[in-house]
């Protein structure tokens, strides 16, 4: 312990191969407060162009991801072991940012259409894709915490982003309420395992754990209760049942192209903290924390799934499939690190990608479907979608399937790879529950399907749902061919699944 | 049991109460004054643990800014309706869960936690040496303390000067995390309360 | 060419024409034209009575040994090996020419051209005449499979075939419902009797590893003698001949198919299709021959139903119903002799019953024809001065029926009554009832036969009945000569003619299918003396029941029990019966199944899981209830309990 | 005389179990108020309980990431006070009772 | 037919590029979209036929299934899972019904789908694709994904162009199929992952068995052994797909409502698919447990002939009367595969697939009849024979096949069945032969129902077939007929087949070289 501290070479300044571990945050974190300013100075008619800005901004960092992928082939930590600089992160940092480009590319029509374009939009999903950044490659407690708040409020605001409205601002008042709440569980978390192991930077935790060199000896039980409040904490981001309450109201109340946005990156970039913490920092505590991530997990695939069973709007419906599809994911986590081989870590990585793919082009149909001053959201809504508007329900019907797990999409191999990890590691009970839920979920999937395929009657509203843009268009054709690629050609994801977890810090 | 530990203990009871006070008043104010009154306690529980600068920027930025400016709102929105909690369902989890958390807590850290010895190496308030030095005795309050590695500190910097080269070394990604945190809630803080809309449409 | 390649061709032969006229008939006929339907619908089985004839020739010219004749045509499929490794249980389109199938084969053709000709006049007002004709060659087409093949599997296909085109046939006037009926009921009757021939061929095939009948008569005692392996096969085959045959329990079909037009009654329903059950029980004489038990069943059940078919004969008013009994009952005789091993005997009789039954149908549908399609004989009489022609061809197939010396009937009736007097311990019995049928043959035949042609017209229709065209005269008249002298064939008189070529049908038949249990000659004797008695008796009460005194039968009736005259005319009930056994419940608990147990218990456990997961999903769903602080209530228990939970398994 | 100024670990518990009764006590708060404000306020005193853990843990394990920590926390706090605040006042401006049990539009 | 050339992954995937290509046709050139879709069919059912007949000359791939034509191509290495496409005795005829029925579908389909024509043609291209890929795959995880994939194009055709209560009725396939399959995943997996090859590959699979110890976990028990487990699941999957009772209700709602251009190829393949899998994988992966659970599985044949048999008897809408019979039929198919023995699963691949032709030429009179009369319901439909005398007779014929008339193909299959199941057990065949008895019943009260009795006022005007309908019904009649006069060369490639696979299902593992050495 005293060698490891030694290590750290205390009140030196940071070198300039940190800032380059850290180069993406950077260029995102800039082109926050260059957008910021932007805004002062762009006529309020012209605010697309701040769409562009923040698209070209969010390309220019997938292409710092990109380099340094290759970069990142010996991973290391900068800043004294507060932020790991290793292709997990950037696997993660690609799915963050191809989310949130696809979102920018979505929003300026249904801002218009809502009549909430503002600057502060784009900055907010920067300042959120920066946190979620952060989160991905943290590895100290400490800015675990931060970037986790950072994204956060960052979203609280983003869910009130509609003022005006009651729902959007209940939404942000119970996501703030709820979310702090949460919060103050993780932070206790951190500071039981903080008192537990003396540290707050993940190798070294792992390091005191997995060489029992604890403050008691053997494992304490405030180290159990701590990585418990964590867990408590990382399942509420992710909206994992029982913790997932504020889940369905707040994707219902936030404007749609927000829920879009936070359904898909919060998750993910949880996703990524909760692995790096649990499969990769205490798999020393496997045995104690697995009762409790089967649990969740069971409970998240059979709440999420029944309630979707009977919910009448569309983003409520995506939000308990967002809680069951969790669920799915912490079959992956709930597979023994230790003897896995990292299987359960790639299944999970994989169905991150396809879910964030599929997810965003569910939620990017009915976003861009948005009515004047309204979303349309209700299942009554889309009836009939599919005789106006054929090319998009038809991309829907098939999201819908990727979401239920047809093969050949994304959302399948997502599936069978969490799957196999658990049956390989002999949780089959895990898988088995997972597939009778995932049969229950064909239902309502499938039955927005069919309601887009129902004629409507001669008596019902005519619904004017928003005439496709380009880009609009262009999202939703790459989320559903990407979800048919990444279904067929399942390699090429797989393999870049496979070194993101190769040389996971800490190891 | 020394004096110090009977302090904090006496400070703790304090600060339970305010705590309480919290959730008993029935009046938002009386709330946040108990707050305050809680803040304060904590504060002090601070200083005694030798964390001075947390001392500081409890009372300066807890119980003076944050605590301000929820009084300020509560000013501003003069809730009329009294809001004493109803005694139901949720009460009973509450003091279940109160009964079940600090007991878990504390029977754990008593039985579970072994910290190294019975006397912390540098757990004397005060100069290290001040256990052998009956001049520095007295002086509960000299804001110093072993450095962290663990050597005694005799002409090392002190608390505040040790935390704030922390920050900029060590902790300097959280720090700087922090200000785009701060950034983005007073976007947020300035967006949401803006009364009328400066664009769009 | 050698003989075998000129039998196969001669067999193809037999089957095209009529198949080839089926076809032209069916495809082409209705462009074609009335004329031309007649013409190829005739000549197509007339030329097929010329080839049967060759057949027969050919039969009867081969040396002694050689009368039995296989010809392959194509292999129909291989069932791999089932009984041993390595050896193939092949199917094969065989062919078998023998004196019993050119026999049959003689007969189908031949009353079947005369048919034909028949129909032509017959149907000269029919619309469909092309449909009719191509129904018509296509039956014979499948009879002539039925009783040329020579393994089980292509006979099962001639067999249903031949229910194929009876199904046809009787619905051939498909709009009206009871033709429908009536053929459906027929069509399922006879589907039973394939399901029992098929089970047969699994049991056959299973043990001796072929279906091909040769080999199977040939290896029958495989079985062991009087096993009750063998008897199952043989009850099988029985049934499905029963079936065929419309022989009790199976038998109700048979009066109803009188809904097809009467040449089809005289073709299918009289002369030839429903006596392949006869033959089909003579074709595996050597099997039954070793099941003693199933012989006694069939027996007993050909006589119990010629008895029955008798009485209820007796009370019918239908025309063509009372002749569908009385074949019902002589069928019912015949089976009774195959059963009692006297196969010469019985297809003796088939081939004059097919001769006097055809006639007496065709006789009777010039009488419906010429009064316009009245069927009910009380409301006919008096129709001999109208339709001399017609009653004169009609008293013959009568005297014919009822067994009175010397006509076809009387030699072959009177011939199984000896066979029946022979027969072992209480079969006995068998003689006996078959006296009592001879009687009621006579009662019920010249019942008709006075009812209708004899006494007063009761009918203005009556006064206007005219003689049947040539056409339907003709053919009529010829059969009418047949019925006079077949019988002769049987008898010492051919043996005049030349010893070297014909010496009687049992002469004939023997090498196929034996001698039977032959009654020594005084029993023959006696047996022939009673026979006629009673048939002459029978025939005697006709006279003074229905001639001399005219209601006296109704008296005769009214002094009987009331049960009697009520049962026979209600056919003993079974139609109501079956009904209420079979049908109903069938029916009633497909409805019951379809209305409950469809919906609630397969479609209910669906459903059920479907619902208890939905409302599980509301109930989930109504813990959203919206309250922040409910949501915080949960998360914190929740919280709670997860600790304990992990703590509390960390403890253990 | 110098014990009675020394700090043992027999206070260690009972610092933690401060901590952890002003955490429940905040939980139970957020439970039983129903004032946005005070609600918040109790999620205030939950982030107090965790800093007063970090300061202990610091203090007893004699590092100062502890401190930092807390340090962290009270920042975020302030920050989530403040974009807390301003959607009360935004929720109570567009005519919200304040009362956590009106907001309850979304369910189901 | 040289095997340089990657013949089965042409057949694959020429619908799929048929039906990317069809895209670029403008909507409004409905004669280039037919015929188009037409000539697609036409190719893959030409190389198909190619294929089928240069079977026996073809190079035998010498694994336990031997393979002809097969490819092995590498897809996803990382989890043990390939590309591997083969065909044997059974694909053959499978792939042939496949190409045949989607042939006609393409045929009939204009008439009937007015709108959005080339939406249909695209959607029964990618069918059959997938169809195909479920027949011709090898690997198990690409078996798979093909037998889900399958229900997407379906799905889109039957919310697309269904009749009235389609979502209910697609819904209910849909979940109930995935349910099924879900289950079988499972299984495949499991197989996977303690096989000792740890691939995806049916017959590295085959070659080295799984694990025969241990016990599968459940949700706290250990009730089953891994391979009874997996058995389990496989014939939950291939008894929902085929159906049997009592999984079958989704079906007639489904044929009820499914746009009848598409039933033809719906009842014609997709369900012949469950009895595929049954004697691909089912019996053939696990043939220590196809013995211990033949009696529940023959149980369920059975009960599936009678129940099917029974509800069709007083079912009064003609496309539910249709559908129950398929499950009557479908019941004599899973008696034959699990009679186990050779002359039964001969049997069922014949009747695989007549029933496959019998059902499509049932299908597409009905839908004929419906779309003149505008009526389903039997009781306002009557004396059609009269209006329809062409009809009639393709009817004619159709049902008699149906109901199992000698002499018509399915009699061979239905005969050789039969003999399987008494071979088995003798009263299995009873009381299939009740089922046959009742099938008469059934289709007659169908057929006389429509074509016979006076004439009902709604079928007043209605006008016979004209020649394309004749044309597409004549060669279904034909095979019906000529299947049945001379069944003997077809049967003779089923029986190599079955006797295969009976090999395969023996007791006692046979050593894969004797396997070889009997088939050469």
């Amino acid at each position: 312990m005293t060698a490891l501290l030694a290590a750290v070479p205390a009140l030196q300044p940071p070198s300039s191969s940190d800032l380059v571990g850290l180069l993406p945050e950077l260029i995102l974190g800039g082109a926050f407060v260059a957008l910021l300013m932007l805004d002062l100075v762009v006529p309020a008619t012209k605010r697309t162009w701040l769409a562009g800005f923040s698209a070209v901004a969010i390309l220019a960092t997938m292409g710092s991801v990109l380099w340094a992928w290759n970069d990142a082939e010996h991973p290391r930590t900068v800043y004294y072991g507060s932020f790991a600089y290793d292709r997990f992160s950037l696997f993660i940092d690609g799915i963050l940012l191809g989310s949130a480009l696809l979102v920018v590319l979505i929003s300026p029509q249904y801002l218009n259409r809502r009549g909430i374009h503002y600057g502060e939009y784009y900055s907010l999903i920067l300042a959120a894709t920066t946190g979620m950044m952060l989160l991905s490659g943290a590895s100290s407690l400490m800015v675990i915490f931060l970037a986790v708040e950072l994204l956060s409020i960052a979203l609280y605001i983003l869910s009130g982003f509609s003022r005006m409205e009651e729902g959007s601002q209940e939404s942000a008042l119970k996501y703030l309420l709820l979310g702090g709440f949460a919060s103050a569980f993780l932070l206790y978390g951190m500071a039981l395992i903080y008192g537990e192991t003396g540290h707050t930077q993940l190798e070294q935790i792992a390091h005191a754990v997995a060489n029992n060199s604890l403050q008691s000896n053997p494992i304490d039980p405030l180290l159990i209760t701590g990585a418990v409040l964590m867990l408590i904490g990382f399942a509420f981001k992710v909206s994992a049942a029982p913790f997932h309450w504020w889940t369905p109201d707040v994707y219902q109340g936030a404007p749609t192209s927000v829920t879009t946005f936070m359904s898909v990156t919060t998750k993910v970039a949880s996703f990524a903290a909760l692995i790096r913490v649990f499969s990769y920092t205490l798999p020393g505590l496997y045995p104690q924390w697995s009762h409790l991530v089967f649990s969740v997990a069971i409970l998240s695939m059979v709440v999420g799934n029944l309630a979707a069973l009977s919910q009448n709007s569309v983003k409520r419906m995506l939000a308990y499939s967002g809680i069951a599809q969790a669920g799915y994911m912490l079959i992956g986590l709930a597979v023994n690190p230790a003897t896995d081989g990292g299987a359960g870590t790639v299944a999970v990585l994989y169905y991150l990608a396809a879910y964030a793919l599929t997810n965003l082009g569910a939620f990017a149909v009915i976003t861009i479907m948005a009515g004047r001053g309204e979303d349309l959201d209700r299942y009554s809504s889309i009836r009939g979608l599919a005789f106006r508007r054929p090319w998009i329900a038809a991309a829907m019907g098939l999201l819908l399937l990727s979401l239920a797990g047809f093969p050949p999409t994304a959302g399948f191999f997502g599936k069978f790879l969490v799957f196999s990890s658990a049956i390989a590691n002999g949780q089959t009970p895990l898988a088995l529950w997972g597939i009778g839920t995932s049969a229950i979920s064909v239902f309502y999937y499938l039955r927005v399907g069919v309601l887009m395929y129902t004629k409507p009657e001669a008596g019902d509203e005519r619904y004017e749902w928003s005439r496709t843009t380009v880009s609009g268009g262009a999202v939703i054709a790459a989320t559903t061919i990407g979800t048919l690629v990444f279904g067929v050609f399942v390699t090429v994801l797989y393999t870049i699944a496979v070194s993101a977890q190769h040389g996971l810090i800490p190891g | 049991m020394s004096l110090v530990n009977v302090l904090i203990i006496v400070v703790s009871v304090l600060a339970a109460m305010g705590a309480l006070g919290v959730v008993f008043s029935s009046q938002p104010i009386y709330s946040a004054l108990s707050l305050v009154f809680c803040i304060g306690m904590v504060a002090v529980i601070y200083l005694i643990l030798n964390a001075q600068f947390l001392f500081v920027v409890q009372l300066i930025v807890y119980a003076g800014a944050v605590m301000v400016l929820f009084v300020f709102i509560i000013a501003l929105l003069s809730p009329s309706s009294e809001d004493r909690p109803a005694f139901g369902v949720r009460f009973i989890i509450a003091c279940l869960a109160v009964v079940a958390i600090t007991g878990t807590v504390f029977v754990t850290a008593r039985n579970g936690v072994t910290y190294s010895g019975d006397t912390l190496r540098g757990a004397v308030v005060g100069r290290a040496d001040s256990a052998t030095d009956p001049a520095y005795a007295r002086n509960a309050f000299d804001f110093s303390v072993d450095n962290i590695d663990g050597t005694p500190g005799h002409e090392g910097p002190g608390n505040v000067q040790t935390t704030g080269g922390q920050l900029f070394t060590t902790f300097l990604l959280p720090f700087e995390i922090t200000s785009l945190l701060l950034l983005v809630a007073a976007i947020g803080a300035v967006y949401l309360t803006r009364r009328t809309p400066a664009g769009g449409h | 060419m050698n003989n075998e390649h000129l039998i196969g061709l001669l067999c193809s032969l037999v089957l095209l024409f009529p198949l080839l006229g089926s076809a032209w008939n069916g495809l082409v006929g209705p462009v074609a034209g009335r004329r031309w339907v007649n013409l190829v619908g005739t000549a197509s089985i007339g030329a097929a009575f010329l080839v049967a004839f060759t057949l027969l020739a050919n039969v009867m010219t081969a040396p002694e040994g050689e009368k039995s004749l296989t010809v392959s045509l194509w292999q129909w499929l291989n069932l791999g090996p089932i009984v041993n490794a390595g050896q193939d249980v092949a199917i094969n389109v065989d062919f078998t020419i023998d004196p019993l199938s050119v026999l049959m084969l003689m007969v189908i053709t031949g009353v079947g051209f005369l048919i034909h000709i028949y129909s032509v006049g017959y149907m000269e007002h029919d619309e469909d005449v092309a449909r009719f004709f191509a129904y018509m060659n296509f039956f014979i087409f499948s009879m002539v499979l039925l009783v040329l093949s020579a393994d089980l599997a292509i006979l099962i296909v001639g067999w249903a075939l031949v229910a194929l085109s009876s199904y046809l046939l009787i619905g051939f006037w498909y709009q009206r419902p009871s033709a429908v009926v009536a053929s459906r009921k027929a069509f399922i009757t006879q589907v039973i009797g394939d399901v029992a021939l098929v089970l047969a061929a699994f049991m056959i095939v299973t043990r001796l590893g072929t279906l091909s009948m040769p080999l199977i008569l040939a290896n029958a005692g495989e079985f062991g003698h009087g096993s009750a392996y063998v008897t199952g096969i043989c009850v099988l085959l029985a049934i499905g001949a029963f079936a065929k045959s419309a022989q009790f329990p199976l038998h109700t079909w048979l009066p109803d198919a009188m809904e097809g037009p009467t040449p089809v009654s005289a073709l299918i329903h009289a002369a030839t299709m429903v006596t392949a059950g006869v033959y089909l029980i003579a074709r595996f004489g050597p099997l039954f021959g070793q099941s003693p038990t199933a012989q006694a069943i069939v027996a007993c059940v050909g006589m119990g139903t010629a008895v029955m078919a008798g009485i209820i004969a007796l009370s019918q008013v239908d025309i063509k119903r009372v002749i569908a009994y009385s074949t019902m009952s002589q069928i019912g005789l015949m089976i009774s002799a195959v059963g009692l091993g006297a196969y010469s005997v019985g297809m003796f009789h088939f081939m004059t019953h097919a001769i006097f039954k055809a006639l007496l149908f065709m006789a009777a549908g010039n009488v419906i024809h010429s009064l316009h399609d009245e069927q009910d004989i009380r409301l006919m009489g008096g129709l001999h001065p109208r339709m001399r022609w017609t009653a004169l061809w009609f008293i013959c197939g009568s005297f014919a029926l009822a067994g009175a010396p010397p006509f076809a009937g009387w030699w072959s009736k009177e011939a199984m009554l000896g066979f029946a007097a022979n027969a072992p311990g209480a079969l006995i019995a068998l003689f006996f009832v078959g006296l009592i049928v001879n009687v009621l043959t006579g009662i019920y035949a010249f019942r008709l036969y006075f009812t209708v042609f004899r006494g007063e017209p009761q009918t203005a229709k009556v006064y206007a009945a005219h003689e049947a065209p040539k056409v339907m005269l003709i053919p009529v008249g010829i059969l009418g000569c047949g019925a006079v002298i077949a019988g002769l064939i049987e008898s010492p008189v051919p043996s005049f003619i030349g010893n070297h070529l014909w010496q009687g049908i049992s002469t004939f038949l023997e090498p196929v299918v034996g001698h039977g249990n032959e009654p020594s000659e005084a029993v023959a004797w006696m047996a022939l003396a009673a026979g006629t008695i009673c048939s002459v008796a029978g025939i005697g009460a006709a006279y003074s029941w229905w001639e001399k005194n005219r209601g006296r039968a109704s008296r005769i009736a009214g002094r009987l029990p009331r049960l009697m005259p009520v049962l026979s005319f209600h056919k003993f009930y079974f139609d109501e019966l079956y009904d209420a056994i079979l049908v109903r419940p069938v029916t009633a608990f497909s409805r019951a199944m379809r209305r409950v147990v469809e919906p609630r218990g397969m479609d209910g456990w669906v459903r059920g899981t479907a619902a208890m997961f939905d409302d599980l999903g509301v109930g989930i769903a109504e813990r959203q209830s919206g309250l922040i602080r409910d949501y915080a209530t949960y998360m914190l228990a929740f919280a709670v309990i997860g600790i304990l939970f992990v703590l509390g398994l960390w403890a253990k | 005389m110098n014990e009675q100024y020394t700090l043992t670990t027999d206070v260690f518990p009972y610092l933690l179990a401060l901590s952890a009764f002003l955490f429940a006590v905040g939980a139970a708060g957020v439970l039983v108020r129903r004032n946005p404000l005070v609600v918040f306020m109790s999620i205030e005193l939950m982030l107090n309980a965790v800093n007063v853990a970090f300061i202990s843990f610091g203090r007893f394990l004699n590092s100062e990431e502890g401190q930092i920590f807390a340090f962290m926390v009270i920042v975020v706090a302030a920050a989530e006070v403040v974009v807390g605040l301003a959607l009360i006042t935004q929720v109570f401006r567009i005519g919200r009772e304040l009362d956590v049990d009106d907001l309850n539009e979304l369910k189901l | 037919m040289s095997t340089s050339v990657s013949w089965l992954s042409i057949v694959l995937f020429l619908p799929l590029a048929g039906a990317v290509a069809l895209q670029l046709i403008p909507g409004k050139a409905r004669v280039l979209i037919q015929g188009w879709t037409v000539a697609i069919t036409l190719a893959t059912s030409v190389i198909v036929g190619l294929l089928v007949l240069g079977f026996n000359n073809a190079a035998a791939g010498g694994g336990p299934l031997n393979m002809r034509y097969a490819e092995n191509h590498e897809w996803i290495p990382a989890i043990g899972a390939s590309y591997h496409v083969g065909m044997d005795g059974l694909a053959a005829w499978m792939l042939a019904l496949n190409a045949g029925v989607f042939l006609l579908g393409a045929i009939v389909v204009s008439r009937r789908e007015t709108e959005r024509l080339r939406l249909f043609c695209g959607l029964l291209l990618v069918t059959e694709t997938a169809t195909a890929g479920v027949i011709l795959a090898v690997d198990m995880l690409m078996f798979y994904v093909f037998w889900e994939a399958m229900l997407i194009p379906l799905y889109f055709l039957l919310s697309n162009f269904g009749e009235k209560n389609r979502g209910k009725a697609t819904l209910k396939f849909v979940i109930y199929t995935v349910a099924g399959s879900l289950l079988m995943l499972v299984a495949i997996i499991y197989l996977k992952v303690h096989s000792p090859t740890n691939t995806f590959d049916l017959e590295a699979m085959l070659q080295n068995p799984g694990p025969a110890e241990g016990a599968v976990p459940f949700f706290g028990g250990h009730l089953l052994t891994p391979q009874q487990f997996a058995f389990i699941a496989f014939a939950a999957a291939f008894a929902i797909k085929l159906p049997l009772v009592p999984f079958h209700t989704w079906l007639p709602d489904l044929y009820e409502s499914c746009p009848p251009a598409a039933l033809m190829f719906f009842a014609g393949v997709v369900s012949k698919l469950g009895a595929f899998g049954f004697i691909r994988y089912a019996i053939t992966l696990f043939p220590h447990e196809a013995h211990d659970y033949q009696g529940v599985m023959l149980t369920l044949a059975v009960i599936s002939i009678l129940y099917g048999a029974l509800m069709a008897l007083s079912e009064t809408d003609i496309k539910r009367i249709v559908a129950y019979s398929s499950i009557s039929h479908l019941g004599f198919v899973a008696l034959g595969i699990f009679s186990l023995n050779s002359a039964g699963i001969n049997g069922a691949i014949i009747q695989m697939v007549n029933h496959g032709i019998i059902i499509a030429g049932l299908f597409l009179v009905l839908g004929i009849i419906e779309q003149r009369t505008g009526t389903r319901d039997r009781h306002e439909l009557a004396g059609l024979e009269k209006r329809m005398p062409y009809l009639y007779f393709f009817f004619l014929v159709i049902t008699l096949a149906g109901l199992g008339m000698p002499g018509m193909n399915s009699f061979v299959g239905e005969f050789t069945i039969m003999l399987g199941a008494f071979q088995t057990y003798w009263l299995l065949a009873v009381l299939a032969g009740g089922g046959v008895i009742l099938a008469c019943w059934y289709m007659l009260r169908l057929h006389q129902g429509l074509m016979h009795e006076p004439l009902q006022p709604r079928a007043e005007q209605v006008r016979d077939i004209g020649v394309r309908d004749g044309w597409v019904l004549l060669p279904l009649v034909a095979l019906m007929i000529g299947l049945g006069v001379y069944p003997h060369p077809v049967s003779d490639m089923t029986r190599t087949t079955a006797e295969h696979y009976v090999t395969l299902l023996s007791p006692i593992p046979v050593p894969v070289q004797i396997i070889q050495g009997d088939v050469k």
